[in-house]
């Protein structure tokens, strides 16, 4: 099968959604100007000459503005694919994002849909404090909005194009280090999980989790980047005789709780791991609805590995501190047996 | 008073007479209502402006939309929900607008053509300019009105939202209710310009004032500007110079503001402003307007009856509406 | 002693600590204003008579200015006491307290100080999804804020005070249902915790909670109004039988880890409570770690019973199914014996 | 070359001189050493807009304090910082101005009177204005200077934080710096006003054009608007017409711009601009000139060398400095 790097895959399901319905258009800065990006990551460059500037519409330097003209868009009859370019100016867009897109649905009593996918890049690359945040868990802490986190192009794909057909607010998070782009855009340190990308069109419905790794004894849940962590660290457990099943959720809001319930239930052990700060972060949220609903299936305490409570750090040691890695995840580990 | 453009039939004028009675006779229902303990949460009446919401929605057709703030009632009114419907929403009743999921501060019916109010000040107007994006890019000629406060024109959400209608040219009409307070602190104290209207140059798009105690000069001045959204010359900004007669919200001290300033104001109330222009341009007689009066009452007590009656939302229905199609 | 109200203790840390310190002011909308509010729920009624316009500064109406200029009047040797309405319109200010405010010391390798404090209302009182939200977990889980959640008019004004003197930034919430401020701001359904305050100065230092209750079966731990609703939940229970012992951490950052976790050590059982919503919210976090640091200790699972994952809806018998109360409390107990 | 308002020191003008030729060939340092990877992160590059920069901070006082953005090298030069400090942030090391926390785009030292730059774009206007709330509060006759680019200026940051500034008549000098790009996107196509100076009459403040390209007529704008600032007669907009010779960031295609465009701009440098004048006036010899020159080159070899030598930040440093007394 051919292999795309998630920039492509990610690409390809906008082409294909703007082909399939006129109605879907993509917003954002920079997404669009020819000679430019096409979006901070590139997964827009190209489509303007395709779809013209109208479809792929660049906007001022205001994020307000994008997510509010998002959500009214979507009120309107469109539906918006929006772009922020690092996902910590979620903030400058948090209004319209917590009050008006996640509450205007429930607001109206069902009246009024908003069909309308937001994403955003996030993890940290040596940018500092201001352009490395993880920031899923404020969104999955918000009712009315789903949230995607895919790690692979394959998933990247199928869940766009579900979210771009979902009549819902979508949050839709891609991580910087897995855009696998060539060229200009590679980071230091990015992977790039080229992946088999079927031809033939196909959706993946949200809160479907994928086995990344079958094991037996302990279950490890990561999203994005640190699914990648896991997978690392369960071969260097596998080479101790500790064969670590990984589990990677794909969507964080609808959560596949069978899948992960399951798998502890199995493994009798969990770790979570998570590129965003430890208090009031996602990994607490699993980790106590595990205990919650397995506790008489766990033996050990569900461990959780994340980032550091601070800021992100430019320093390039001082960031490696800051972030998971395997080695954490197979201490983590081994402090459970 | 100020001759309209064009001959404005008759039934436009009932209309707007209707209206604006409506609006303010439901203020003064809910305010009663309020008072007795019969109703939930806070309501800000919009007692004084009823001008601008039937003078601006007047001038728009049904399958225009409006956008609207904590204050909606008084657009609500004016874009034509039934008050069977937004009388049973303050009362929390499945049977309301927003089937009690939303009440005072989030009124409004989609298939009215009006977005559940958006009680964030200001935050209405980036995704009115985002439905302005929506008519024109399904190529439609349909416009949308937003309406927002002074207050709401110090938010960055103002800035950003009207900017971005201005550089595409989208078809929407920026209506700010400037009634001299966000709150208690009077439009003076956070501006340093005379007129919002003043705003639109940073923009590049028509400021333009209206007397907002005059039916038709809003009326007038939201036509120019609906002319001009449809036909893709892009927003107008109208400053509506009005006045609340009650209190901001549900527990207004109201010491901020002089008795005169509300006596001058009250002189220059737009309904029986407007009553008076009717009789004497012998558009209606005394007695078609009384007509008008008791049909008001007549369906305002129909509609209190109506909320009275209906049923209240089960506790368990907090679970559902949170997506669509999970939905009662 | 003397019995004041929470609203009569905060205004009382404010004028004693703007008289005691120049730089200390209060920024916000409408609280300064002569015949107005005194801020949306009276606290600063009063005080621009005392100190001026000057030092109990009205704004326009926005929040990202308020925020920002908060911020900076830190910078530039002032004291900020910003105020926010209610705390949903925290959204419109994340920016400036999550990239700018947590940041900047950090970002400065310590240099730079940020001393200013952010009040803000929370909490349901039938204003439907916009004015009613419990928002504390989203500024926890951000490194380089401390945040209070006191409920009693005592710690009130001591934990107000040692925020003003704080070198960084506190996000100080506060329950509307609490305050307690009598004639036109009385909500219905308002609780009234008047409470004993010394005529002294005091202050009340971060991360130590208050044991509300003493027990032995169980720990419930709540914060704000939610801490009452366990000491209801806790008299039910007594005549049953069960005593719970109730914890109010009074501070979420710094949290007192000491304290709980010897409760929890005792009674082998754990109750959360929290007026948010459940996904990625406070009850999570504090279930988490706590299954993970008394796990030995724990004879059962530790129990949210948080608000549901929905918008706060409006109509007062929804509101009351989405709200945490005694009964659902005394349940979630009971599931545990 | 327009004349100056009062007689300009020699000195002044040999510090402008050199400020701007250090900040130019501290970019061209910096660019080299990312490109060989001996850089983490990304750089946005000032090389061009010098004349802002120093134009600007030679009209303040060291008391003064500046706010900056996500391309701040330039204002970190030209504010005093000692480039020593300014290297070693760059390569991440504990003697750099922000111990290795912050990086190119946080650079600053308050002790210098640089807030770490804000890299949020707009993020830092209304902090500007909290600046000038606390100046004068405190009775002092200090002044803050608040960079941002002619992107930021759609911002809601920017609305807001202009207008506090305006109804407070704070000491701010608020200097846009029009390089006629956000990022890839023209200038023209996210607003529909010629000059961003034209925005000012929304705030009801004065709004000045500086060609950002002469540093003398920069300085001359700033000195009017810093006395009206110390004055106490309120904040002034500057914006200041410049161009960036490099690309927005480390990976800029570039190619939505033209050559032509390019080469008009760079005609225009304004470092062989000043020096011109300075030899034509016979302020300095072209040796005098050429060992400023050399003090500049000596100085950056020395500052890459310091940057190099000096120690990095241990792993657990990063634990460090979350909340002020923690620290190192
Ligand atoms: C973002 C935000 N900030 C503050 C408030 C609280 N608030 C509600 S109405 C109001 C005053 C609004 O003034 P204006 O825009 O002039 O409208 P008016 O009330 O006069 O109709 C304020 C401050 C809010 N709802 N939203
Ligand atoms: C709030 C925010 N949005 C977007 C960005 C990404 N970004 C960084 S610089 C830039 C362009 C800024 O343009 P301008 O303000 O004109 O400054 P210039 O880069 O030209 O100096 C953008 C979009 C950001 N850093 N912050
Ligand atoms: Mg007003
Ligand atoms: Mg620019």
């Amino acid at each position: 099968m051919r292999k795309l790097t998630i920039v492509e895959a990610l690409k390809e399901a906008i082409r294909e959604e703007m082909i399939r319905d006129e109605r879907v258009f993509c917003i954002g800065e920079d997404i669009g100007t020819p000679g430019g990006w096409g979006g901070a990551f590139t997964v827009t460059k190209g489509l303007s000459e395709e779809f013209g500037l109208d479809r792929i519409l660049d906007t001022p330097i205001a994020e307000t503005g994008i997510a509010g003209v998002a959500v009214g868009a979507a009120i309107g009859g469109l539906r918006p694919i929006a772009d922020v370019q690092y996902g910590d100016f979620l903030f400058c867009m948090m209004d319209q994002l917590v009050n008006q897109a996640a509450k205007l649905t429930y607001m109206s009593g069902g009246k009024l849909c908003i069909p309308m996918v937001m994403r955003a890049p996030v993890g940290a690359t040596t940018r500092a404090a201001q352009h490395s945040q993880s920031l899923e868990s404020y969104f999955v802490h918000v009712p009315g909005l789903k949230v995607a986190a895919p790690c692979t192009a394959y998933d990247c794909k199928g869940l766009l194009k579900s979210a771009v057909r979902d009549d819902n607010p979508v949050l839709f998070f891609e991580h910087k280090l897995l855009y696998g782009s060539k060229g200009n855009r590679a980071e230091a340190g990015a992977l790039s999980p080229a992946g088999d990308v079927p031809e033939e069109e196909y959706l993946i419905p949200f809160g479907k989790a994928v086995v990344r790794r079958e094991g037996r004894d302990v279950t490890i849940v990561g999203k994005l980047l640190t699914v990648y962590r896991a997978l690392e660290a369960a071969e260097i457990l596998s080479k101790e005789g500790i064969e670590a099943e990984v589990i990677d959720p794909r969507t964080l809001v609808p959560f596949d709780w069978d899948t992960l319930l399951s798998s502890v239930k199995k493994t009798g052990r969990l770790v979570v791991v998570d590129e965003e700060p430890g208090n009031c972060g996602w990994a607490s949220d699993i980790g106590a609805k595990t205990s919650e609903m397995a506790f008489d299936y766990l033996d050990a305490p569900v461990r959780r590995v994340t980032a550091i409570d601070t800021p992100v750090p430019f320093a390039p040691e001082m960031e490696r501190y800051y972030l998971p890695n395997a080695e954490k995840i197979v201490a983590a580990v081994k402090s459970l047996t | 008073m100020k001759l309209l453009k064009k001959k404005v039939e008759k039934d436009l004028l009932r209309r707007m007479y209707y209206q604006m009675l409506m609006a303010r006779r439901f203020e003064e229902q809910a305010s009663l209502l309020f008072v007795n303990g019969e109703l939930p949460g806070t309501v800000h009446l919009y007692a004084g402006q009823e001008a601008v919401a039937v003078g601006v929605c007047s001038a728009l057709r049904k399958d225009d939309y409006i956008t609207s703030t904590h204050r909606p009632h008084g657009h609500a009114v004016a874009k034509g929900i039934p008050v069977k419907a937004l009388m049973a929403e303050l009362f929390a009743k499945t049977t309301g607008c927003c089937r009690g999921y939303g009440g005072s501060m989030h009124m409004g019916d989609i298939d009215y053509g009006m977005v559940p109010a958006i009680a964030i000040v200001g935050g209405g107007i980036p995704v009115a300019a985002g439905i302005g994006l929506a008519f024109k890019r399904l190529k439609t000629d349909r416009v949308v009105a937003c309406f927002f406060g002074d207050g709401a024109s110090s938010e960055g959400a103002f800035h950003e939202g009207v900017n971005m209608a201005a550089i595409w040219d989208l078809p929407v009409i920026f209506v700010c209710e400037n009634n001299l307070y966000g709150a208690s602190t009077h439009v003076s104290r956070v501006m340093k310009v005379d007129n919002i209207a003043e705003r639109a140059s940073a923009y590049g798009i028509p400021g333009v004032i209206a007397d907002g105690m005059d039916v038709l000069s809003v009326y007038d001045a939201t036509v120019e500007a609906v002319e001009r959204a449809r036909s893709g010359s892009g927003p107008t900004l109208i400053e509506c110079k009005t006045y609340r007669f009650l209190g901001h919200s549900r527990t207004d001290p109201q010491q901020y503001r002089s008795k005169e300033e509300m006596e001058f104001w009250k002189s220059k109330d737009a309904i029986p402003r407007l009553k008076a222009w009717l009789i004497e341009n012998e558009h209606f007689t005394a007695e078609e307007i009384d007509r008008i009066h008791e049909e008001v009452e007549r369906e305002l007590d129909e509609a209190v009856e109506f909320a009275k009656n209906s049923p209240s939302p089960l506790p368990e229905d907090a679970l559902k509406n949170v997506f669509v199609g999970e939905g009662s």
